[in-house]
């Protein structure tokens, strides 16, 4: 992709298509140990994101915050205040830069993170995204490249680090209620992170 | 799945137009986003109390708007908590001037979402408080898990505070008078049967013929344990008994019993079971002052009860006891 | 069969004990044989409501005892007509010297065991009135068939008829007002799910997974036909459209509209159809004046619902609106 | 059976054990047309009955008073009324006798059905206990030779008009509702009848 505005509104709309296509993967991912609304809640929070890119704005920082904004006000739920957070603290990150670099995806991820951990209080190993996005953010410092092989190895490791959700008991979230009986499943917002940021490296290659 | 709806997707928002139109006397509705607030809001110089949460619990919040009780309910998607500008909106739309008391149930998706409401709102200087009621016995309270849920208590809470800020509390007032009832009130809850989720279309957990889950909470999550299905009898035992020994209540207290089903139990069950529960109550000496039964905090047609217990004094019984007029609690007015 | 209840044989019995337990300042129970009346019963120089009908539709009818609706009502079996030696007992019991109005919904069973009573009655001297109310349009009327079924009118008579006789009717005018209300309201309902009557312990007839039964009776009993599923503008239309075709009822006319819940149909559910309702009734032209909506009118669990509408006139309206307290309708008291 | 008051209390008890034995097979036949509470509904009444059978009275008439205001205070529906009347017409059509006769079970029987007819104003063919009690009337009327001889046709008469029952279209009672989905099934109310006469058919032999 082209690191512009046009550039991360594509990735956007592919962003949309995956959550799509996953959307029942993770309602049942989400019925095993929670609610079981965690994909339609992204469908609903990203169909809204789709209707606005029409006019995205000027910098990445501004679609980023356009993100943020319409899933804050769509998605409810854990997912829609943390995701939002994400969105915003990595638009306030990017600043006015026109183009991202491979510099920016990492602060901009650091940023996210810290958004998700600040709002939600949750260590790794609680069983929540933070056991995907960390292992994202450390992957995507250590990695070297384009915009696309950072965020190639940040997807790498958040996919990982879902899986690596699977054998823990839920600390926080609503798979906490459930104790012993949260273990033997992953994590929906851990998967949705991985998904997220895979079609995010895909749009860059 | 069948149910009386048009589109998984339309069902909150077709039934908020169907709720404003049987009570246009008590409450009105505006959507985008979505908020059921007072007809006469705002009232000035009271404080606004507002709470909200997942669609699916009818009447639990919508129902509780009015005189007394409620000023605005914000109603999230099936099972799925609320916006900030539902939050937002809601204030907006109904704080008279003295303050608003937000009412939030423990759930990480609703305390962050009133949360970020609130802070849009004391940016626009509102005075808000938020007050967050964790009453679910049979979630373990650890630095380990998210916290106890918010669950029955919620609506003795509602109708408490309520009355209280009809009656003039001032929001410091109002505000302690929350964490009071909120310290001494504890529940409990069963499935005998799971629910449907309209945009899952399948029951949330699958129990067996005889299988029953105990220590559910109300968003068709699994509960604690499942066992073999029980008599009436044992079965109110199971969900008083760790409730009166988690505050603990002990003879002599007086209480609030509320007697809720999930929303599928029929009434004949669960009157058959608040008379049990009245009478274990007795037995170990504790006085109960008033009762509620009903379909009130509900997982849309789930089969099971739960049971809550509230520790009252003189205060708190004054407030139970004042006009309400809402679409699902009515008394004195 | 998974149900809140310690055994079949003794549902009923325990059942009235928790609504005892739980509503002590509206009404009492008395057993051998059971008879729900109200706490202040006899009412000197008021004509006394009583009604009755088989257990398993709560909260119809002893959550209809008190103040501005009825004076007593006479639990059966569980979808089993009561037996005589209730509604004798029933008579003694409430009536204050002004005579009684028996409301009978139109049931072989009901009709007989209400009948025989009011034979014994007759001969100690009280003045009794019999009327049997039929609205169910599901069912044809004609001299092959036992008649019309009574269903969800029952309420709006119930109501209507009490506050009547609460605010001073004498015994002929109320029967008169009865008459009147009964040629005046019709209903239809359909059922989603069968019921499973506890002392069978199996559901009452099998649906398919996409099939619906419609023009149910509240017995659990099969309807007139079932058919594939349908989206609710749909449903509701087919159960409003026979009621609003029988009467007849026209553009202008001013009507209560009832929306109820077979039991196990959530309040979102609900809610939603009677918006629907609304909507198609002032397509018509025809007013709604008054609403109700809730689970009233049960068959145990079933989920489904039924719709009933009565063609009102100031008179009608007066007693609708006038003060009612019991366990599942109050207000302005 | 001896044709005294202690003749009618034992074909009462075996009544009783009929009753109780064939209990789900009439709430099965009740819940295809009905509302599934028939056996139930006649078990309450008949246990009720059998509580009251130490303390029976002086004659046959006063048994079979016993049983009618028994069956009407406790059975509810249609059949309590129903049954409750054929039993109180049958003891007063005995009068004072000590000891039932052939003549006297024919005249008993046909104050029953003639109870049952004012009760419940069904006609033969509407598919009630009219269309097994009527056959048993006739029969008995036709019949000669003793008590049991007479009770015997009876019954046989009405399990007979019990089976005839099953294609007709019920125009009376509960069943009728159904209209033509009522054809195809036994009358529960019928089939009570036959059984109810078969007992005593059995007891009296
Ligand atoms: N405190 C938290 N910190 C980080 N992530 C969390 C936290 N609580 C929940 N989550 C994430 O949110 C996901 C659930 O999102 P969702 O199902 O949309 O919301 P809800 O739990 O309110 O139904 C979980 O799978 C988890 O990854
Ligand atoms: N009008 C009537 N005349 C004679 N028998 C009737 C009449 N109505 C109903 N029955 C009989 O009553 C039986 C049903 O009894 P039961 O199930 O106990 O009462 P319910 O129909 O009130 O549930 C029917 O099978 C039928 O034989
Ligand atoms: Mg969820
Ligand atoms: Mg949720
Ligand atoms: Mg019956
Ligand atoms: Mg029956």
């Amino acid at each position: 992709m082209s690191c512009t505005v046009d550039g991360v509104v594509s990735a956007l709309r592919s962003v949309v298509a995956v959550v799509d296509e996953h959307r029942d993967e993770l309602v049942t991912l989400d019925r095993e140990i929670g609610d079981g609304d965690h994909g339609e809640n992204l469908k609903r929070g990203f169909t809204a994101v789709l209707s606005k890119l029409d006019n995205p704005g000027e910098t990445p920082a501004a679609v980023l915050k356009l993100v943020a904004s319409t899933l804050i006000s769509t998605v409810g739920g854990a997912a829609g205040p943390l995701y939002g957070t994400a969105f915003l603290r990595a638009s306030s990150a990017l600043g006015q830069t026109p183009e991202l670099t491979p510099e920016s995806i990492v602060v901009a991820l650091q940023a996210a993170l810290d958004g998700v951990v600040a709002r939600g209080k949750a260590a790794v190993g609680d069983k929540t995204m933070v056991d995907a996005l960390t292992p994202a953010v450390e992957a995507a410092q250590a990695a070297s490249g384009s915009v696309a092989e950072v965020l190639s190895a940040a997807a790498d490791a958040a996919d990982q680090g879902s899986r690596d959700t699977i054998p823990l008991v839920a600390r926080k979230g609503r798979a906490s209620y459930l104790g012993e009986r949260s273990a033997g499943h992953m994590d929906p917002g851990a998967r949705s992170t991985a998904l997220l940021l895979r079609a995010f490296a895909d749009a860059a290659s | 799945m069948k149910k009386i709806i048009n589109d998984p997707s339309t069902v909150v928002g077709e039934s908020l137009r169907g709720l404003a139109a049987a009570h246009a006397d008590i409450l009105k509705v505006r959507t985008e986003p979505a908020v059921v607030y007072r007809a006469d809001a705002p009232v000035p110089d009271k404080v606004a109390v507002i709470s909200g949460g997942g669609s699916g619990h009818e009447p639990m919040h919508g129902g509780f708007v009015g005189l007394g009780m409620l000023d605005a309910a914000c109603p999230g998607a099936v099972f799925t908590s609320p916006t900030p500008d539902q939050v937002q909106a809601a204030i907006e739309h109904v704080h008279g001037g003295a303050g608003v008391l937000l009412i939030v149930k423990n759930y990480t998706g609703d305390v962050l979402n009133f949360e970020t409401a609130a802070e849009f709102a004391e940016m626009s200087d509102v005075a808000v408080r938020t007050v967050v009621i964790d009453d679910d016995v049979a979630v373990k309270d650890s630095l380990y898990t998210a916290g106890r849920r918010g669950v029955g208590g919620t609506v003795l809470l509602e109708k408490i505070l309520g009355g209280a800020a009809e009656g003039g509390y001032r929001l410091d007032e109002l505000e302690a008078l929350a964490r009071r009832v909120i310290s001494s009130v504890r529940s409990m809850g069963v499935a005998l049967t799971a629910c449907t989720v309209p945009h899952v279309g399948e029951p949330s957990f699958v129990l067996g013929d005889d299988e029953i889950e105990i220590g559910i909470g109300i968003h068709g999550e699994p509960g604690r344990r499942r066992v073999p299905h029980m008599p009436a009898d044992q079965l109110v035992r199971a969900l008083l008994e760790p409730i009166l020994d988690d505050l603990p209540f002990g003879s002599g207290d007086r209480v609030v019993l509320f007697t809720n089903s999930m929303g599928g139990t029929p009434l004949v069950e669960l009157y058959l079971a608040h008379g049990i529960a009245e009478r274990l109550l007795e037995e170990r000496g504790i006085v109960v002052e008033r009762r509620l039964v009903g379909p009130y905090v509900t997982s849309l047609e789930m089969q099971g009860m739960s049971l809550t217990v509230l520790k009252v004094d003189d205060e708190m019984l004054r407030w139970w006891d004042a006009p309400v007029r809402t679409a699902a609690l009515r008394w004195g007015a």
